[in-house]
């Protein structure tokens, strides 16, 4: 869809110093929209900033029939985008791109790297907790960023998380890929062959997103625990629709034979065995 | 205004486009790179309403293009080094081109090669290939302009002869209209202008991006991996305006305008300068509805000053 | 931060700027053309804090320059036609010199002519003035670029011959350091860089202005008097970047960056890309404060990481 | 001066169709600018509109500390300066260029055409009233535009005024200059050669803003009625203080010789009779 839309919100949300905002946007995308998706926003009318900034979608309400975005201020387009007030329109194209395979059951792994959390909050709502356990890792540089960038959601979502930080201001000082990595390992060692029938009643997948050197570890990880990951990547975009081949990531098919792919078409959401990573060409 | 309304509107003005052999039903095209194979944008804009589509370069061979990234922002521009990204010249066959043939419009394709050779295939291969679908590829468009690979491309564009060569030899082996698409990285665009009219260019096209660069400064590296790469969008309007110009009093046959083409009013700057059709490139990333809004914009702009037809525009500046 | 404490800051980074004969306090500059004589910016930016200026282009006989309008925005650029107005050798030499001898800051001055004899001329007249005014001209600035005027200019800069001969003329008469100014508007920069340092030029800036133009479509002629003009300011910076970037590796003479400059950050891309000092132009019309900012900011970057001297900045992205 | 100054007021007067907006600036300026300067205005931080923007200033109050100014939507930076809200900061250079001749007395004939009535409502403020008669000339395309651009202002001073506009819908249906054709020979008619001595008591002077050919026309009449008259003229601006030559305008000096001036610094206020016109280099 190409959208004029409204903005019912932009603002600011958890410590000024981590510059992130929440963006609430109203209309029909929200009946289409499915998480993992994301829009392509037009952040001002002039030719500079030039492009549309792709953001996710954190979060889907299809009653209010409204979305809702985080984004963190970087450079001109974001700055641009934080200064559109309420009840302007703005212009959309979306949803846009692939989306996560929604698990009906078993277990869930969710790794998260700073700000890639905010695709995982449209996961995580979708996710039918009844039926699917849920467990999320997240990382980022320290209590503040993550205190701001949606900690307190995910507390009053009251699911099962592992936090860790650079600076061990809270959670695990380190990777958050330790945390998964040490969950992973006590998770075979429990695993009795014995038991292995209980295995086949708790298909465990995950779902990450966050830099690229944290996803290659997580897919690395998942790899030899044989657990199947989606990753959501991201690049640099000027069409978001597939047009102009600049957002590319590298795929091996079968047969070893290296492709591209779109990250805005055939992704962001991949599998992640099929990704080959830039230092693996 | 209603549907109907529009198209009574459009009417009124004769938007027929004759460019010396390719007859085209308005003179509203989008540019090769940016508008993928005609799918990508059909959920947001009609290719029934456009002039044309222009498809992305292919090649005799596939190519898995340049690293990422790919594309810089700079201001009001973009730079893109794709590399020239593209399933091939067979795959496009098989796959691609009933697919195109399909589409209601008129479609060209881009050939970009490496050597006199790929050339010479290339229009041959798919002066063959046109003819098995309905004669569904309209046109050539010869990219002797690209700046994203390492060898050929924009070398045969910068030099008179070469460009005269490949021109010359893509005439021998297709009956297709040619363009011959031109870059603006030389001294003298007339000179190659004159030199692709000798070699049995059609029409020309132009411009192609303007080499530039950009450089991250917290890694101190080039933000392209291939370090160079095409400017394209309304930095370069200027420019390619100024080249369109000039061309329109050295050659006599027609030239299709683009770089940084957003608005309606861009493009009647282009026709008056003397294109005869305008591409949309870059716009469309901004605004997919960008070649209508150009399209109706002119059909006013016509309607408005008495001409009844959108050709009268043409060369107007000079 | 108080002024004392932003002069300590500055002392912490060694900003001298050794261009092979020439030496300025600090890489930057401002640009021909864009600064006057050095005066109408002064209620606003102090010329003591910058490297040097660089007056406006002048020619041995007064020009009034071409007709209004001789200016046109576009996006992130400007058009301009000047043409080289200016009050011509002797009037500058009587009324201009002796009051940019009292200002406390470098000055460089830029040549012009439409002939070999003209640029000879301008050589040797200016040295002897310099000589009269405690050798207050730094060093010469010679255009051969200047995208304005109907002959000469920009015509030595695109052929290397040309460029060589004016070059070492130029040499022949002056002792002063000699910087020679590129256009932008060629197929191969690399070629006319080669071509000056041959000629013996110390320094090479680059670039100057893209050809371009505008059109307004009410009036359906060119918004320039001229019809052509030279396209500066941020549109161009992606050109200027990789044009310093491939001069660099192409001579052994430094480089004075410009085109587009509106940051530090764009300060620091260009010296990064090779430039070794960098003038400010367009930016100045925008914010009469950019030269400094530019300065302050590459102080902070240098300080934040370590380096000791910005001219250690020079060249990294390769 | 180089300054951030604060909007007071930025909004829309008059009729909507005829786009004129009144902007209020609060600070010094007000303290050194004189009738028939301008500002400098950066509508925008984006490079997009790129350049400054020149505005007469229209209004100068030196107690309140704030100019005013009035100005038409023209492209896209007069539209990007619309956007401007109450309270944000703008950057300004100014106040720049030359003034009006302020008249001591006797009567002074001022001639506007169209939006060049505002850099004539600073100098109407500024002149003094009781010594000095003031008789002003107007012409615009209609009523509607007359009213949106400050008719019930021009009747609140109280001061003379005849109007033209070109349809006829208000005062004389043609040209303002028409009008002041009109009252200059009416004068001549009327100047008593035995009265001379009274025109010494009264020196008849001229100031006029608005489109080149009403200016060259203006000053036609004023040098057949020989009458000193100051124009206002306009022309695209790049650095607004002297350095780029961008926005030069044509003056004969004594013996016949052509000079350029830059109309940003040797103007925008020039005596009539120095100026030579377009069409006649
Ligand atoms: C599919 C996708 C989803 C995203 N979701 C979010 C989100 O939910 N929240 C959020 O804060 N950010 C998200 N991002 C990143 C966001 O798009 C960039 O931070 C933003 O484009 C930066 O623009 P800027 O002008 O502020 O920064 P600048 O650094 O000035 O941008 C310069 C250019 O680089 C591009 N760019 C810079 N960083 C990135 C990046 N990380 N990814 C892609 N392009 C980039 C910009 O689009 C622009 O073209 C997402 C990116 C992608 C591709
Ligand atoms: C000394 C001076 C005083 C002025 N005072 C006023 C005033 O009080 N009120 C008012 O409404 N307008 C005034 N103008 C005209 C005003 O500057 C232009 O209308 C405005 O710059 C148009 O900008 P734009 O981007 O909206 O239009 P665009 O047409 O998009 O502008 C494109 C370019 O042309 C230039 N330009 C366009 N029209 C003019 C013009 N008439 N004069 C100079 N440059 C122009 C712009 O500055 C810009 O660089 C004045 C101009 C000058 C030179
Ligand atoms: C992402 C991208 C890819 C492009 N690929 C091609 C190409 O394959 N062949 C070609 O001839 N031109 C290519 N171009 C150039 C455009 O067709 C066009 O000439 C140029 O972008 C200027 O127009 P614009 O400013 O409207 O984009 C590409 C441009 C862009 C931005
Ligand atoms: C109004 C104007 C006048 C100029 N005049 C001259 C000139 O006389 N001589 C010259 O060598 N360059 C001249 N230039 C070119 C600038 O010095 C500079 O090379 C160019 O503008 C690119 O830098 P910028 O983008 O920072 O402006 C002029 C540029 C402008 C905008
Ligand atoms: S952004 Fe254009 S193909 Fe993905
Ligand atoms: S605008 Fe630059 S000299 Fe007047």
């Amino acid at each position: 869809m190409y959208l004029k839309v409204r903005v019912i919100e932009n603002r600011f949300v958890g410590h000024p110093s981590q510059k992130i905002y929440r963006l609430v946007l109203s209309g029909q995308l929200a009946l289409k929209a499915k998480p993992g998706q994301f829009i392509h926003l037009r952040v001002a009318e002039s030719h500079d900033p030039l492009l549309r900034r792709p953001l996710s979608i954190a979060g889907i309400d299809r009653e209010q029939e409204t979305i809702t975005i985080y984004y963190r201020l970087m450079g001109k387009g974001t700055e641009a985008l934080s200064q559109i007030r309420e009840n302007d329109y703005i212009s959309v194209i979306g949803p846009l791109g692939t989306s996560f395979t929604l698990a009906q059951k078993g277990e869930i792994l969710l790794i998260a790297g700073g700000i890639g959390i905010f695709p995982l909050f449209s996961l995580l709502e979708a996710i039918d907790r009844t039926k699917v356990q849920v467990k999320l890792f997240w990382g980022g540089e320290h209590k503040l960023f993550l205190e701001s960038a949606g900690l307190n959601y995910l507390q009053k979502l009251g699911i099962d998380y592992e936090l860790a930080t650079m600076d061990g201001s809270l959670g695990h000082k380190g990777l958050v890929t330790d945390l998964l990595q040490g969950y992973l390992e006590k998770r075979a060692l429990n695993s009795n062959p014995a038991l292995q029938s209980n295995r086949g009643l708790a298909p465990l997948s995950a779902a990450a997103c966050g830099p690229k050197g944290m996803l290659q570890a997580v897919v690395n990880l998942c790899k030899q625990h044989e657990i199947p990951v989606e990753v959501s990547l991201e690049e640099r975009m000027a069409c978001g629709v597939g047009a102009c081949l600049g957002c590319v990531c590298t795929v091996r098919e079968e047969g070893g034979i290296l492709r591209r792919k779109r990250v805005c078409k055939e992704g962001p959401i991949f599998a992640g065995e099929e990704v080959v990573w830039d230092d693996e060409i | 205004m209603t549907k109907s309304e529009q198209s009574t509107k459009q009417n009124k003005v004769c938007l027929e486009t004759k460019l010396n052999g390719l007859t085209l039903r308005n003179p509203v095209l989008t540019a090769s790179g940016t508008y993928g194979f005609g799918e990508e944008y059909a959920p947001y804009c009609s290719v029934a309403q456009l002039g044309a589509i222009t498809v992305k370069g292919i090649t005799p061979l596939p190519r898995l293009g340049n690293p990422v990234p790919r594309l810089a922002e700079t201001p009001a521009g973009l730079l893109n080094a794709v590399g020239l990204e593209n399933p091939g010249l067979e795959d496009f066959r098989k796959n691609y081109l009933p697919k195109l043939a399909a589409l209601d419009t008129a479609v060209i394709v881009n050939i970009s090669g490496f050597s006199l050779e790929d050339y010479a295939l290339l229009a041959g291969t798919l002066d063959e290939a046109s003819a098995e679908y309905g004669n569904c590829i309209k046109a050539l468009e010869v990219n002797i302009s690209c700046p994203n690979i390492q060898d050929g491309g924009m070398a045969f564009g910068t030099d008179p002869q070469s460009a005269e060569q490949v021109i010359a030899l893509v005439r021998k082996n297709t009956k297709l209209p040619i363009i011959a698409k031109l870059t603006p990285n030389v001294t003298d665009i007339t000179e190659i202008a004159k030199a692709v009219e000798s070699g049995g260019a059609n029409i020309i096209s132009l411009i192609n991006t303007l080499l530039g660069m950009s450089i991250d400064i917290s890694t101190q590296r080039p933000v392209l991996a291939n370090k160079f790469g095409g400017l394209s969008g309304p930095a370069i309007k200027p420019v390619a305006l100024r080249m369109v110009y000039q061309v329109f009093e050295a050659v006599n046959i027609p030239l299709i305008g683009m770089g940084g083409i957003s608005t309606w009013q861009d493009a009647v700057e282009f026709m008056l300068a003397g294109a005869s059709a305008v591409s949309i490139g870059t716009a469309n990333f901004v605004n997919p509805l960008a070649p209508l809004d150009v399209l109706h914009g002119l059909v006013d702009y016509c309607e408005q000053r008495g001409y009844k037809a959108s050709r009268e525009l043409v060369g107007l500046a000079h």
